[in-house]
């Protein structure tokens, strides 16, 4: 069989998760030298159809991933007209039995997230940046069901963690504007907030910086995002698209054909995963990381049920 | 010499100008040609004007003067000809060469910035400065002592948009002035001001001649020109027809020079008509755009085949009133009736419908659209009117046919109904309004400064037109600053003065003496209101 | 109560002084080609290309004045062509601004991932933003009031400094002079002699000179780094206050500190609760109805007038206006 | 006369060889073959039935959101709320489109006529205070853009989202569907609605006792004003019209292609529809031209993601390259006149 040949789709590319696919898609193409064509559908929705449609006619493309809830409605019809052409859609389950479903399960690392939080919130005045009140701060890119996935299991965390914890959130409407970022996050931290999980791409990178401007704690996401302020990034809450892009290119080139169905990414797979940044890591108590464990093993154990936004 | 100005240009030129006939010229023009696309604006044109004399070139609209002055100051670029400035050879690129050379024009559409002062208009280009910062002080005392001078009364500290015309001359004069120019020229200057102001004018250009400067200007008041120029160039279809001294010359033969024949001045010929009263208008108030009281307390009425005029200086109320009969402004007290129908109650176009014909005082703006053709200029007010409209659906073919004709009648220049307005000159322009509003068959016409800008052989044409108009029964107001024109076809005179009726003078009296005090404000007992 | 008490405080008067910053230094640019008679739709695209050349010239140099220079010199080179386009060849200034609106977020994407191989944000990558000015003795004297004149970048400064500095241009320069004579009446500059191709060709670039230290503010100031759009209609609402303020530097000021304080305001409304979407309209609003009611003829004017025609009523002649409220 | 036109023609194709020309030598700076992008634009826009019908559709709302702005320049408004008008007549479209069971095609007039009426009722506001207060329309127009985008956010996000779904309404039903025209394209009667109302703008300028009036508002508003034409009546009106024509370019891309409102779906097609205008010099006709230009360049764009290694921000820079000199080519008729006369956009 020739080469694996592998086109991508996505209005997202440049955001947090769009980024930890492309470096997945990246690192499959260096090791297998798969042929890699990325596409970016921008945000007119009247042109992702023929965007679909001229893929799908080349006829050449193994896999294609598409990325991007707008994207279902034009995937579907095009996924229907075109039955042999394979396509991978990351980060949702739709009902079409013919697709590849890359499925992320956001709420647990967010719940893991929250309760980290939650955790060093109460801690209080045992760390030099948290102040008295019971308070933590999530800020959102637009107001839309996945973001709302994330906010809901960071909540859930931080009130599992500490119930008389404080969930502050707001949103920015955007994802590219990191001043506003930065303001949003600096009026959370004005009102008493500690701990600001950022789940906004670009415009969140705005609240990791007003995080060191304030000296206090910010939390990434998507992917590592412990440079952008050290001492004052807690952790990231990694969604790994590399992984999943990656291992499902693998298992084609290794010729496991990847078939229709549905393959979760989770806490269990590795999928997402909460990591403490490494300057952090040190001064955070013992008893912390213990119960922050014991927290992942319940979730993988099915013993704390986190409950979907949508 | 006043040293006021502290200008050595002054004392230099001065000294070389001795006086009219003896020096050089200040300005000879040869064989100047300009084409606009085939159309020769001028053809050959030769002006020679000595120094310390004032010159005046007339001629009929689009006889080429505004484009001579323009290649003279190098706004335009002649195609054939040469240029010489002090008797010597000059290539005027552009206005600054004119200006180096010692020229100066007060163009006939003001070139002044409302936002700013006097003084800054005054010194714009030339500001006075000091560590790199405009020195409004010194500005505003030199401009001062400059107007002084010469006797041109502005305060150097008002704003430049508040200002009447008349004013806006003089800053336009002063411009001139500081930048030292030795020859000025003038374009229509006296159109908008009024007699009074016009005469303050001739004794500042006077003033200048004195002082050994020269002055070329533009008009179509030949009194004036008789009064006031040393020598006279007529020009005729882009061609110079003659250079003459004025005292040579009588007003007819220079009319005959302009026009190729004679034209009558003389009050026109009248029957006595005793018409209904078709506008009628009492205690009428109103503001004008500062809110301020522009009319107080007016009252007239037009009968059905008389003409009524009304005198004053522009500015005076009588751009209000025209609009608040036009419905074009609201009354802030009184009534004023057409055909016993309270215009206060009615639309801009339902008083058209009613029965008004207005030919506005402020053409370009209110009177055409320049970037439209002759024909859809000749459209406005009848557009919903057959045949030129049926259904709301416009017949253009009729509406074309209908621009062809007015533009025979009334004798208009223009290639056809299709040209743009804006390609017409100004008299033309005035005679594109005049035949819209004169043929769409209203009773009453608001007449506006009809000639204003506008050259003898059309004023005439005018004139008979207006009182045609008269013979048919029509009732008519006309607004003029000229008074000739009030004399020759009004009936009555109404004075008007600072929002208010001073006086009325039956026609076949008119004084311009008295009628000038009533303008200035003053009361004259025995001209008082005779009741209607 | 605490409710106001939380939303109202120094903090938000020192976001108000933040948010209005770059909108206060792009709109003063936008003044000058106001004044000149231009009406410039493209301040947006200036913005951009000033905000992603700061960031590549900060990574290039390592200094981040450098950086702002860079920032400076291609927001300028846009206004040259902007000159260009619309000064020399009389093209349509609001197609000409938005094309190159157009052209800024294509190019900074282009360069981006030309230059970065990838898109979306430059962060880190060696990128020096701007320090922070800590005036000294600040604190003592105004204690937690010290934020609001303490602890900006440099480039804040330098907008509130030029909204004085503009008016002072404006009336008392040549260069100021000629830019309103040239946008308020241009026959009158082209009779005195005053190139109004040249006037309108530096006001576009006085206009580009501060579009691009808003840019520069953006992404090396405000925060430290770029974004795609990252202008995120910044260069619009600055567009929007200088047909409302004709330009006058005073009243640029006054739109963009109400734009800024409704945008600092309404950020802090979400933290209540207030569903995100329509808090967000909260600075348009604001901005809409400061509009509809300026423009609902101002009160203050009226009074003025008022006395004004009182007092030519009473010089001028003895009756009065019947039904007239002010009797002379 | 011919002179004129001969020149004008000629400045265009200048204009376009130039931006070819630039847009060459920044394909050749990413490394890709100048030729081979341009043939897969022209294969992209126009390569087979297709595609043609792809560019149609891609140029529909370019050309009515055009002709919205053309209906406002005739009336010298400047609306530039167009987007924001698209935004809720798409959303209202929806609404009628999936709240409302009614008999086909009185469910799609009913969805088309509501479209109507949110745009010229989105303008209206803006539109009043422009004829009675004369504020500013552009100002107030792109202001309310940004308000009119994030309120149909919160309509189909908090008020109704399609449960399970993305940022989106319920689907529409079938019976308010705007007809396709083929059965290989979503191209529909959007196009057709789009022509004739560029031509029917068209003639009614030109033809109308009321369209003359207008146009003289448009152009010399003292002069209408004087000649019994009610103009702020009219500004109110026109303002309104294009407002409504917005309104009903968001109903045909609602009702012709999504078959629901998705949050954001249609942003930039005001500015885009602006530009043609302007380009257009505010001639409805000319706009159909203009909007076929920008739509052929959009579809041509989506091939050549596809099928080179360009990318679409080096299409974007072209296109805005071709605008510019588009625009510029006034300067091979008018050089060399003076400037102090001229028209400039006065706020
Ligand atoms: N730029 C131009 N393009 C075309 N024709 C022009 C231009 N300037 C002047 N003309 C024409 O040249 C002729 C002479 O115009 P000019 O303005 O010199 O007349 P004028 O003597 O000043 O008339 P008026 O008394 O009405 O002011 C007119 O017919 C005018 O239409
Ligand atoms: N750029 C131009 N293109 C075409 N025609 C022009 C141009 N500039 C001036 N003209 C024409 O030149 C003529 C003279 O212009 P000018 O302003 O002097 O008019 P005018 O007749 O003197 O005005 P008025 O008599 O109303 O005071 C007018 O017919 C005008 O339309
Ligand atoms: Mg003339
Ligand atoms: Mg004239």
């Amino acid at each position: 069989q020739d080469k694996v040949s592998v086109a991508a789709i996505s209005g997202y590319f440049a955001q947090g998760f769009g980024v930890s696919i492309v470096n997945g898609l990246n690192k499959a193409k260096d090791e297998f030298g798969i042929d890699l064509k990325l596409v970016d559908t921008g945000n007119r929705a009247l042109d992702y159809e023929e965007q679909f449609e001229n893929l799908a006619k080349a006829k050449q493309y193994d896999l294609i991933f598409v990325m991007g809830w707008e994207l279902v409605d034009s995937l579907q019809k095009v996924s229907k007209a075109y039955p042999e052409q394979r396509f991978v859609f990351i980060d949702g389950v739709l009902d079409n039995p013919n697709m590849i479903y890359a499925n992320f399960a956001e709420e647990q690392g967010s719940f893991v997230a929250g309760a980290l939080a939650g955790m060093i919130e109460a801690k209080g005045s045992e760390f030099p940046k948290i102040g008295d009140g019971m308070a933590i701060g999530f800020v959102g890119g637009r107001d839309i069901p996945v973001i709302r996935n994330f906010l809901g299991g960071y909540e859930q965390g931080a009130k599992y963690a500490a119930p008389d914890v404080k969930v502050n959130s707001v949103f920015a409407g955007t994802f590219d504007d990191p001043a506003k970022g930065s303001e949003l996050a600096q009026a959370l931290y004005g009102q008493g907030a500690d701990i600001v999980y950022n789940v906004a791409g670009p415009t969140g990178e705005g609240v990791m910086q007003a995080s060191a401007a304030v000296d206090k704690y910010s939390i990434g996401v998507d992917i590592d995002m412990c440079g952008t302020a050290p001492g004052n990034v807690l952790a990231s809450m990694l969604k790994r698209g590399d992984i999943a892009v990656y291992t499902l290119i693998k298992d084609e080139v290794e010729g496991r054909k990847v078939t229709a169905g549905t393959r979760t990414f989770d806490l269990a797979s590795g999928g997402v995963e909460v990591k403490v940044c490494d300057d952090i890591a040190p001064t955070i108590p013992a008893d912390v990381m213990a119960k922050l464990d014991e927290i992942k093993k319940a979730i993988l154990d099915g013993k704390i049920e986190i409950a979907k936004a949508k | 010499m006043s040293n006021a100005l502290g200008s050595s240009t002054l004392h230099n030129a001065g000294n070389n100008a001795v006086g009219a006939g003896v020096a050089g010229m200040a300005v000879a023009l040869t064989g100047i040609t300009k084409r606009f696309g085939g159309f020769v604006a001028n053809d050959g044109v030769d002006l020679a004007v000595r120094r310390g004399e004032i010159h005046a070139v007339i001629g009929e609209n689009g006889a080429g003067k505004t484009t001579l002055m323009n290649i003279l100051f190098g706004l335009l670029q002649p195609d054939e000809g040469s240029i010489r400035l002090n008797d010597e050879e000059t290539v005027v690129a552009d206005p600054a060469v004119a200006i180096k050379a010692g020229l100066g024009m007060v163009h006939q559409h003001f070139k002044l910035v409302p936002s700013l002062s006097v003084a800054d208009n005054v010194f714009l280009g030339m500001e006075i400065r000091r560590h790199g910062l405009i020195d409004h002080a010194a500005q505003i005392a030199r401009t001062r002592e400059l107007a002084e001078r010469f006797g041109l009364r502005v305060d150097p500290t008002e704003r430049v948009g508040l200002l009447s015309v008349g004013i806006e001359q003089r800053i336009e004069i002063l411009k001139v002035l500081v930048r030292g120019a030795r020859t000025i020229i003038l374009d229509e200057p006296t159109a908008v001001l009024t007699p009074q102001e016009s005469r303050e004018l001739f004794q500042t250009l006077r003033s200048f001649v004195a002082e050994g400067m020269t002055v070329i200007f533009i008009s179509h008041h030949l009194e004036e020109v008789m009064e006031v120029s040393d020598t006279v160039t007529v020009l005729r279809n882009g061609k110079k027809v003659a250079t003459r001294p004025t005292a040579e010359l009588s007003k007819n033969e220079l009319v005959r020079m302009m026009v190729g024949r004679e034209v009558s001045f003389d009050r026109r010929p009248r029957e006595p008509q005793h018409g209904d009263v078709v506008l009628e208008v009492k205690e009428l108030w109103a503001r004008d755009d500062r809110r301020l009281p522009a009319l107080r307390n007016v009252n007239l009425e037009v009968r059905s085949g008389e003409v009524v005029g009304i005198a004053g200086v522009a500015g005076n109320g009588q751009t209000e009133l025209a609009e608040v009969l036009s419905g074009l402004r609201s009354a802030s007290h009184g009534v004023a009736r057409l055909k016993d129908r309270n215009l206060a109650a009615l639309s801009p176009a339902e008083i058209r419908a009613a029965g008004l014909a207005h030919v506005p005082g402020d053409r370009m703006v209110r009177g055409v659209d320049r970037n439209a053709s002759i024909a859809a200029n000749m459209l406005m007010g009848r557009q919903h009117r057959a045949p030129w409209s049926r259904g709301g659906v416009l017949n253009w073919n009729a509406i074309g046919q209908n621009a062809s004709k007015l533009i025979k009648d009334f004798d208009i220049r223009a290639q056809g109904s299709g040209d743009a307005v804006k390609r017409l000159s100004g008299g033309n322009i005035q005679k594109v309004v005049l035949a819209r509003e004169f043929t769409n068959g209203a009773d009453f016409l608001l007449i506006d400064q009809p000639t204003r800008g506008v050259d003898i052989g059309a004023q005439e044409a005018i004139h008979d037109e207006i009182m045609r108009q008269r013979a048919a029964g029509r009732a008519i107001l006309l607004i003029s600053v000229q008074l000739d024109e009030l004399a020759a076809l009004a009936d009555r005179i109404l004075v008007m003065f600072n929002g208010r009726i001073m006086g009325e003078v039956a026609g076949d009296h008119a004084d311009e003496d008295r009628i000038g005090m009533m303008m200035a404000g003053v009361a004259v007992p025995e001209f008082a209101t005779e009741p209607a | 109560m605490e409710i106001l008490d939380k939303l109202v405080n120094v903090a938000l008067i020192a976001a108000t002084l933040r948010t209005t910053a770059p909108i206060l230094l792009v709109a003063l640019g936008g003044s000058f080609t106001t004044k000149a008679g231009i009406f410039n739709i493209g301040l947006e695209g200036q913005m951009l290309a000033g905000a992603f050349f700061a960031v590549l010239g900060s990574i290039w140099t390592g200094s981040a004045l450098l950086g702002v220079a860079c920032g400076v010199a291609a927001a300028l080179a846009f206004a040259l062509v902007f000159a260009v386009l619309v000064v020399s060849f009389r093209a349509n200034e609001v197609v000409v601004g938005l094309a190159l609106n157009i052209l800024a977020g294509g190019m900074t994407i282009s360069l981006m991932k030309a230059i970065f191989g990838t898109r979306g944000s430059i962060v880190g990558q060696g990128i020096v933003g701007l320090p922070k000015v800590q005036l000294p003795g600040a604190r003592d004297l105004l204690g937690s009031w010290a934020s609001l004149i303490s602890g900006f970048t440099p480039i804040v400064y330098v907008a509130f400094i030029a909204v004085p500095l503009l008016v002072l241009f404006y009336n008392s320069t040549r260069l100021g002079l000629y830019i309103r004579v040239v946008g308020e009446k241009p026959e009158a500059a082209e009779a005195l002699g005053i190139s109004i191709t040249r006037v309108r060709y530096i006001a576009s670039l006085l206009c580009g000179l501060l579009a691009g230290l808003a840019g520069a503010h953006l992404s090396l100031g405000y925060i430290t780094m770029f974004t795609e759009n990252m202008s995120s209609g910044r260069g619009f609402m600055a567009v929007a206050i200088l047909i409302f303020s004709n330009g006058d530097p005073l009243k640029v000021l006054a739109g963009c500190l109400l734009f800024g304080f409704a945008d600092a305001f309404s950020l802090r409304l979400q933290t209540f609760g207030y569903p995100s979407y329509l808090v967000l309209t909260v600075p348009y609003v604001v901005a809409l109805t400061a509009l509809f009611a300026l423009s609902y003829r101002a009160r203050p004017k009226i009074i003025m007038e008022t006395l004004a025609s009182m007092q030519k009523l009473l010089s001028a002649d003895k009756s009065t206006e019947p039904g007239s409220k002010h009797p002379s | 006369m011919m002179n004129d036109r001969l020149r004008a023609v000629s400045g265009q194709i200048i204009a376009v060889a130039v931006a070819l020309i630039m847009g060459a030598i920044i394909i050749l700076m990413v490394g890709e073959s100048p030729v081979r992008v341009f043939m897969t634009l022209l294969r992209g826009a126009f390569g087979d039935q297709a595609k043609i019908a792809g560019t149609l559709l891609q140029t529909t709302p370019i050309l009515i959101c055009g002709v919205a702005a053309c209906v406002g320049l005739r009336g010298g408004m400047f609306n530039v709320g167009i987007e924001g008008q698209l935004f809720l007549g798409g959303f209202a479209a929806a609404w009628v489109g999936f709240a409302f069971p009614l008999p086909a095609g009185i469910h799609m007039l009913a969805a088309l006529a509501l479209a109507v009426v949110a745009g010229a009722a989105w303008v209206a506001i803006p539109a009043y205070f422009r004829a009675r207060y004369n504020t500013n329309e552009v100002v107030s127009t792109i202001l309310s853009n940004y308000v009119a985008v994030l309120l149909t956010s919160y309509f189909t996000i908090f008020l109704f989202k399609r449960p399970g779904g993305w940022s989106e309404t319920p689907p529409i039903l079938p019976t308010a569907y705007l007809p396709g025209i083929f059965d290989f394209s979503r191209l529909n009667w959007g196009l057709v609605i789009g022509l004739v109302l560029a031509i029917g703008a068209a003639l009614v300028f030109r033809y109308t006792s009321w369209g003359y009036g207008v146009t003289m508002v448009g152009s010399a508003p003292k002069f209408a004003e004087y000649g019994g034409v009610n103009v702020k009546w009219q500004g109110f009106v026109v303002l309104l019209l294009s407002g409504a024509v917005g309104g009903l370019a968001g109903g045909v891309e609602t009702l012709g292609v999504h078959h629901r409102f998705m949050e954001g779906f249609a942003p930039g097609f005001g500015f885009d529809g602006l530009i043609a205008a302007l380009l257009a010099n505010g001639s409805p006709v000319a706009t159909i031209f203009t909007a076929l230009f920008f739509g052929a360049l959009r579809n041509g764009s989506l091939l050549l993601e596809v099928d080179t290694g360009a990318s679409r921000e080096i299409i974007t820079v072209i296109q805005a390259l071709i605008i510019l000199s588009v625009s510029a080519q006034a300067l091979v008729r008018r050089r060399g006149d003076s400037q102090a006369g001229e028209r400039r956009w006065k706020f």
